[in-house]
């Protein structure tokens, strides 16, 4: 190949149609109480681990549910489950089950 | 003899205003343009919050008519003046009327989605209004594609026509988001496996009830909720919609295939230009008529003798709007004694 | 002597005896190596007696049942203390017989039969008169059981343990046991004349109108199956519980504990699980959130059985409530930990981001911990309590808090908490400090159980106590009344109990709640607990709530930001942390005497007139 | 797709186009790209509909291509603009006709800003008089040079030779059509059926026969962003964005690309060559590309003028196979000849894209 340069940028676009949801659909049915979410970003706010890293719990159950699994998986580790969002919550989510949820999810579907 | 009043429009406003001036012991005609009192009630199946049916809020409004309310339909106001005391008015079937005061509750039009070129409306098979899919279930049809297949999945598309410079109005329509998460929620409760997407640019939940529905919606009907302004819609050959949106909270650019595509379509003014040039009333720049004062003269122009009430003045709820219209009989009651 | 109904029971207690003790020797091997030498260590020396009286106490008398409630003490006294009493009885009567010869072991157990009416030894009517007064005292313990399973709350029960196969064939064959030993006996004496006051009675009442010479056959014949399937069954069902339960005493006296994995030990706790229910009585998840399948005994028993459910492993307070009321002594918070260890999803956690914080020289580490930020006027209340009392003291977790790591060990990710333990550890060294000082219950169990520190680690209430104490702050007592609420971790967690009185009673008057202590309520905000909703949580802080405001105190106090924020939510009364009130009523600060007294007179005045608003440190 | 609802669109959309005496102002670009479409577009104008054309000598850049990329201010811009207008009225012309879409999009905001802005007009009059000593006139008409082909389809039609047919099958070829993004995105009522829906390629394909699919990503711009092939490190942009584009029409087959800009048939001709050498994916029939063509060139073959003469032979993606298709006979050992007759060399031929 010649060297031209440069690459062709990745699309950053997400594809709806193509992502498989199947993760969202198995933590949803872990915890329910995901589907409360209003995006609000307290979690994250609060959130020890997001002062230091890009870690949001808020960014990760709308990756979730878009099907962008792979960012989930990078980051969900990154949890202390110290349980501030529980606490700040103004919808009740359940969060640690959720952060759980996410990471027993990803090992039931072997995406590690 | 007891003094008259003219009502401009039969729908929520008018009709509500009208049973309470009869009350008040006032002659009450209403001119209508169509031919059937209720204005754009007629139009809608059930309202947001409640889920009541719209019917059964217009079969009260016209109970409360007093038999002697002389109604006009299909009639359109050609002329009107203020002649020192008295409103003299004339329509197009070339009938004149005289009144001690006039109401105008003209209400608002939808607005033209064919105007949003991009999402194409009546241009792709696959996108309706949100007023077309309240036929749809005022007729109790099946919500279908083109094709007359269950449509698997459907995206609600909010602030069609409002807050958007590009079509001239910068406004919030106000009743839209309640509009499209109750549209959601009646989606779902037809066609249960359906996925419903909601692209939505904020969501104005500000009334009471409202935040309920839409947590309802999100918990029990799994009604999705995308923050991102449908940018573009393309017709795929097999009739499917795609539309490009940004998620904004994940500052992500999306794509997605949709089966039928729900434009909600905002309220914009009514023709306004008689009352500018005869009755010198003023709009806004959104073109709705403007009360003499935001607070304390809403429902009263600046023309002697004229009153507004309801969406004429800019985007309302029917609540709201029966509020005002009341608000405006007791106005021109006042007004008519002194 | 010898007839071929007896071979049922025969068989079934050989089973038994060599099941017990295949299973006795493999639970002892798969102790620790460390543990096997403690319990060889602990035979034969004090211990063993002290094991004795325990095993008499608790296996045979049921002490600690009959604390819980009468009824069901007697119940399960009658049945264990009155059949072993049948049992040396029906032995001595056998022996004295027999001239001192034992014989095969079923002889005593159907005497009767071989010898319906044995006049020819002294003292067969005394005998037949003990034995049927010991059949009367085990069949009313068995009438009780029979009515339990109809009327629970009768015996102080409000549920009752659900069953296995296991359980249900021996529960029958247990149930059926003495009513046929009844039985048999009485139409022997029917037929054969002997007996006593019980049994010559019921067998002259059913010969007259039954054939006693057909039927005494085969009520033998079913006495002895019953026995045999209820030994035969044993094993597999709660009532294992009745030999393991003497092992686990005799472990328990050696010194053994449950280790961070599945040991032997931990078997023998299994084993001694009577599925009594006492612990869904004492679980909250119960009695407020109607959570009725995931108590304690369901968890041992599932643990037991191998058929674990993540979901119900995760869905407890971790309150230690049972543990406390479990009349066995199982230590089942740790049988809990371990499975959550066991159930551990395996993610590798990326903590590199962690790094430890920037440690300061100071006398004093204090360690608000997460909980704190979000309940800002504790760690302000701390902060100003230590600078009124010249502590110098680095706030080590102001502006970056890393987790103590006890989240992640209660939902069973030990490793992954150890990652975070070494970084606040480090800092924790560097500072070279000589004490550490946190108010929050969770990490002080943490930082004193599980790091591993040189330095002695204070819960507030126990420092702010030990400063009074030694004459360093005093407080000033004010006209309010308080509850005050036990945290778990604190209080059952870590048995701090007397200092937050002690300091609380220095600054106002306590008044006692129901249930306090030992038996304090979970406030329901726990982080043991993953799976339950905010829903289920809600009734769980309103109903314990509602217990501690029972006596309409002025102010709920407690020292744990997370039970702080949790009450807050439904509490009518303003709830404290014991810092707020200590800051509100020092009054002397003996090394600054002067300043401290103008600052403690503004701040008690507005102590319960406002919410302390200030958030931030002024210096 | 609701055709009713799209005619009545394209109604609104309806701009007057002059019809003879054009003043014509090429690309700067176009004739290193396509070497023969703009000379075809006075071929077919002069000799074959008798219409009179003028160039003028002394055109030069109308700078969009620096205003675009922020090095020249839109002052100096329109000082040029005002130059071309110039040139026109002294050469007697009325109607402005410019080969470039960039340079069309440029015309007319500079217009637009006139129109709204008189004192800027009358400055940008002055500062032309004081530079240069010339006075102009506004264009009377304005369009772009794709406008005056497709108001001039019909006839090109009765004059055609070859239909957009496939001569074998008698089936309606399929063309996918890609309007540069400053024909109308800028100034839909300036475009022949407006920013959406654009009509004006669609016109020419439907009037010789052809019939057009209407892809999802009909819209996203081809990659030729001034600001994203300029700097070279933004290439990887530029490519990915035609890619989107392939991608997005292969699966309906098309015949060819057919497009009104100077830059887009160039970047969508040869990435699909790099794409090749870079991913190994094609997007035409056997590994080959999907033609590329300009509307000068695809009036050209439907009037039956020589494809060489046309220029095809310099485009990346062979073209043999829609000449196949439409029945149009050439000669292959003529291929790289020049004009003069002299052989020109045959170019590399790529491993990753099959050409003829």
């Amino acid at each position: 190949m010649p060297d031209f340069g440069y690459k062709i940028s990745k699309d950053r676009q997400i594809n709806f149609d193509e992502n498989s949801k199947n993760l969202f659909a198995e933590v949803a049915m872990r915890e329910p109480s995901v589907y409360r979410c209003i995006s609000c970003g307290t979690c994250a706010a609060t959130c020890s681990a997001a002062q230091f890293t890009s870690y949001s719990l808020r960014k990760m159950i709308l990756l979730l549910k878009r099907g962008e699994d792979k960012e989930v998986i990078t980051s969900v580790s990154r949890c202390m489950l110290c349980g501030k969002c529980q606490l700040a919550c103004p919808m009740g989510v359940n969060t640690r089950n959720l952060i759980l949820s996410i990471q027993n999810a990803i090992k039931k579907l072997s995406h590690v | 003899m007891s003094k008259k009043v003219l009502i401009i429009g039969a729908g929520v406003a008018g009709l509500e205003a009208s049973g309470v001036l009869s009350k008040l012991g006032y002659n009450v005609t209403i001119v209508e343009e169509s031919d059937r009192i209720g204005g754009k009630l007629n139009r809608w199946s059930h309202l947001f919050p409640s889920r009541r049916p719209a019917s059964e809020v217009l079969e009260h409004l016209q109970l409360n008519l007093d038999p002697n309310t002389v109604i006009i339909t299909n009639s359109k106001i050609t002329d009107i003046a203020v002649k020192d005391t008295s409103i003299e008015a004339s329509l197009n079937t070339g009938k004149h009327i005289d009144a001690d005061a006039v109401l105008i509750s003209t209400g608002f039009e939808l607005f033209d989605a064919k105007k949003k070129e991009e999402y194409g409306y009546q241009i792709y098979e696959n996108v309706i209004t949100s007023a077309d899919l309240e036929k749809i279930f005022k007729e109790g049809k099946e919500l279908t594609t083109s094709k007359g297949k269950a449509p698997k999945r459907i995206g609600i598309i909010h602030c069609v026509g409002s807050r958007d410079e590009k079509v001239g109005n910068t406004y919030c329509s106000k009743v839209c988001c309640v509009t499209g998460v109750k549209q959601a929620i009646e989606i779902k409760e037809h066609l249960s496996s359906c996925e419903v997407f909601n692209f939505y640019m904020d969501l104005r939940m500000y009334d009471r009830h409202f935040e309920d529905l839409y947590q309802e919606a999100q918990v029990k009907h799994h009604v999705q909720f995308i923050r991102g302004r449908l940018s573009e819609a393309f017709e795929n050959p097999d009739g499917t919609v795609m539309v490009k949106v940004e998620d904004t909270l994940l500052g992500k650019p999306m794509k997605m295939n949709l089966d039928l595509v729900v434009l909600l379509v905002g309220m914009t003014a009514g023709n306004n230009s008689l009352f500018k040039k005869q009755l010198r009333l003023e709009t806004g720049t959104d073109k709705f008529l403007v009360p003499a004062d935001e607070h304390f003269k809403s429902v009263s122009s600046k023309q002697k003798g004229v009153f507004f009430a309801g969406a004429c003045t800019g985007p309302k709820t029917i609540e709201n709007t029966i509020t005002e219209a009341r608000a405006a009989a007791l106005e021109i009651a006042g007004y008519l004694k002194n | 002597m010898f007839d071929w109904f007896v071979l049922p029971f025969t068989l079934g207690l050989v089973f038994l005896l060599g099941f017990i003790a295949w299973k006795f020797t493999s639970w002892i091997k798969s102790l620790t190596q460390e543990d096997q030498e403690k319990l060889v260590k602990s035979l034969a020396t004090r211990k063993t007696l002290v094991s004795i009286r325990e095993i008499i106490s608790e296996s045979l008398l049921h002490r600690k049942i009959f604390k819980t409630n009468r009824m069901l003490g007697y119940m399960h006294m009658s049945l264990a203390f009155g059949w072993l009493l049948l049992i040396l009885a029906g032995n001595l009567e056998s022996r004295i017989f027999n001239h001192g010869e034992m014989g095969p072991p079923y002889v005593p157990i159907f005497f009767r039969f071989f010898h319906p009416n044995p006049e020819i030894f002294r003292f067969h009517q005394e005998f037949s008169f003990l034995m049927d007064l010991l059949l009367v005292f085990v069949l009313s313990g068995v009438a009780l059981a029979y009515y339990k399973r109809l009327n629970s709350k009768f015996l102080g029960l409000k549920k009752t343990t659900k069953h296995v196969m296991g359980d249900r064939i021996a529960l029958t064959a247990l149930w059926f046991i003495f009513p046929l030993r009844l039985l048999a006996e009485s139409f022997s004496s029917g037929a054969f004349g002997g007996g006593s006051f019980l049994t010559s009675t019921t067998g002259s009442f059913l010969n007259s109108f039954l054939p006693s010479e057909i039927l005494y056959y085969p009520f033998w014949l079913a006495y002895s199956s019953a026995l045999g399937m209820f030994f035969v069954a044993l094993p597999f069902s709660r009532y294992m519980h009745i030999p393991t339960e003497t092992l686990l005493i005799v472990l328990r006296n050696a010194g053994i504990k449950e280790q961070k994995s599945h040991t032997g030990f931990t078997d023998v706790e299994l084993n001694s699980c009577s599925r009594c229910g006492i612990c869904i009585d004492s679980c909250q998840l119960s009695s407020a959130a109607a959570i009725n399948n995931v108590q304690s005994v369901y968890q041992l028993r599932d643990i037991r059985y191998n058929t674990v459910d993540q979901d119900r492993s995760l869905n407890c307070l971790m309150c230690g409530r049972c543990d406390q009321a479990c009349p066995v002594g199982i230590d089942i918070a740790a049988i809990r930990q371990i499975k959550r260890n066991e159930l551990n999803p395996g993610m590798k956690e990326e903590y590199s981001y962690v790094h430890p914080a920037k440690a300061q020289q100071a006398d004093v580490v204090y360690f608000a911990g997460c909980m704190s930020h979000l309940t800002p006027s504790i760690k302000h209340s701390v902060v100003q309590s230590f600078k009124k009392g010249g502590i110098n003291f680095w706030f080590m977790d102001e502006t970056e808090s890393i987790c103590c790591g006890r989240p992640l060990l209660l939902a069973g990710k030990s490793e992954e908490a150890k990652a975070l333990m070494q970084k606040n550890k480090t800092a924790i060294e560097q500072s070279h400090a000589k004490a550490l000082v946190t108010n929050c219950p969770i990490c002080y169990k943490m930082f004193k159980n599980e790091y591993g520190l040189d330095i002695p680690v204070y819960h507030h209430s126990q420092y702010f106590a030990g400063l009074i104490e030694n004459n360093l702050m005093q407080l000033e007592k004010q006209n309010i009344t308080a509850v005050y609420h036990d945290p778990c971790e604190l209080g059952r967690g870590s048995n701090v109990y007397k200092e937050p009185r002690k300091v609380l009673n220095q600054a106002l008057t306590l008044i006692s709640a129901e249930e306090e202590g030992e038996k304090s309520l979970c406030c329901g905000g726990s982080l043991g607990n993953t799976t339950i909703s905010t829903e289920q949580r809600n009734k769980i802080t309103q109903d314990a709530c509602d217990t501690l405001l029972k006596q309409n105190p002025d102010v709920l106090i407690t020292s744990c930001p997370l039970c702080k924020k949790t009450f807050q939510k439904v509490s009518d009364v303003p709830v404290y942390d014991l810092a707020e009130i200590v800051n509100g009523a020092i009054v002397i600060n003996t090394k600054n005497k002067s300043k401290a007294n103008q600052n403690s007179k503004i701040i008690k005045k507005e102590l319960l007139e406002e919410e302390i608003s200030n958030q931030t440190y002024p210096d | 797709m609701l055709q009713e609802g799209k005619k009545a669109l394209w109604k609104e959309y309806q701009k007057e186009i002059a019809d003879d005496r054009y003043f014509y102002v090429r690309s700067c670009v176009r004739q290193n790209f396509f070497p023969a479409s703009e000379t075809t577009f006075l071929r077919i104008l002069t000799e074959e509909l008798g219409k009179s054309v003028y160039e003028h000598p002394h055109h030069t850049s109308c700078s969009g291509v620096g205003y675009h990329s922020d090095v020249i201010p839109f002052e100096t811009t329109m000082t040029m603009v005002a130059r071309q207008f110039a040139l026109m009225t002294e050469s007697g012309f009325m109607n402005f006709v410019p080969s470039c879409i960039t340079s069309f999009g440029l015309y007319t905001e500079v217009l637009e800003t006139w129109h709204h802005f008189p004192e800027v007009e009358a400055r940008i009059r002055e500062t032309l008089r004081k530079a240069t000593g010339r006075e102009f006139e506004k264009p009377a008409n304005l369009a772009h040079a794709s406008d005056i082909i497709y108001k001039l389809r019909n006839e090109i039609a009765d004059r055609a030779k070859y239909k957009l047919v496939n001569h074998n099958t008698g089936q309606p070829l399929r063309g996918v059509e890609h309007i540069g993004c400053h024909y109308a995105k800028m100034f839909p009522h300036k475009g022949v059926g407006g920013a959406e829906y654009p009509y004006v390629l669609v016109g020419m394909i439907e009037s010789w026969g052809g019939e057009v699919v209407d892809y999802p990503e009909r819209r996203h711009c081809c990659g030729f962003g001034f600001r994203q092939y300029l700097v070279k490190a933004n290439r990887g942009y530029s490519v990915a964005s035609s890619k989107k584009k392939f991608e997005s029409m292969a699966p309906y087959k098309p015949d060819f690309i057919l497009t009104n800009c100077p830059g887009c048939p160039y970047f969508l001709d040869r990435w699909q060559y790099a794409i090749a050498e870079m991913e190994g994916t094609t997007y035409g029939e056997d590994g080959m590309g999907i033609p590329v063509l300009t509307y000068e060139e695809l009036a050209g073959l439907v009037l039956g003028y020589d494809p060489w003469d046309l220029g095809l032979q310099v485009h990346q993606v062979s073209v043999e196979p829609l000449l196949d298709k439409m029945g149009i006979p050439y000669n292959s050992s003529k291929k790289y000849l020049g004009k003069n007759g002299k052989f020109l060399g045959v170019p590399f031929k790529p491993a990753a894209i099959k050409v003829c």
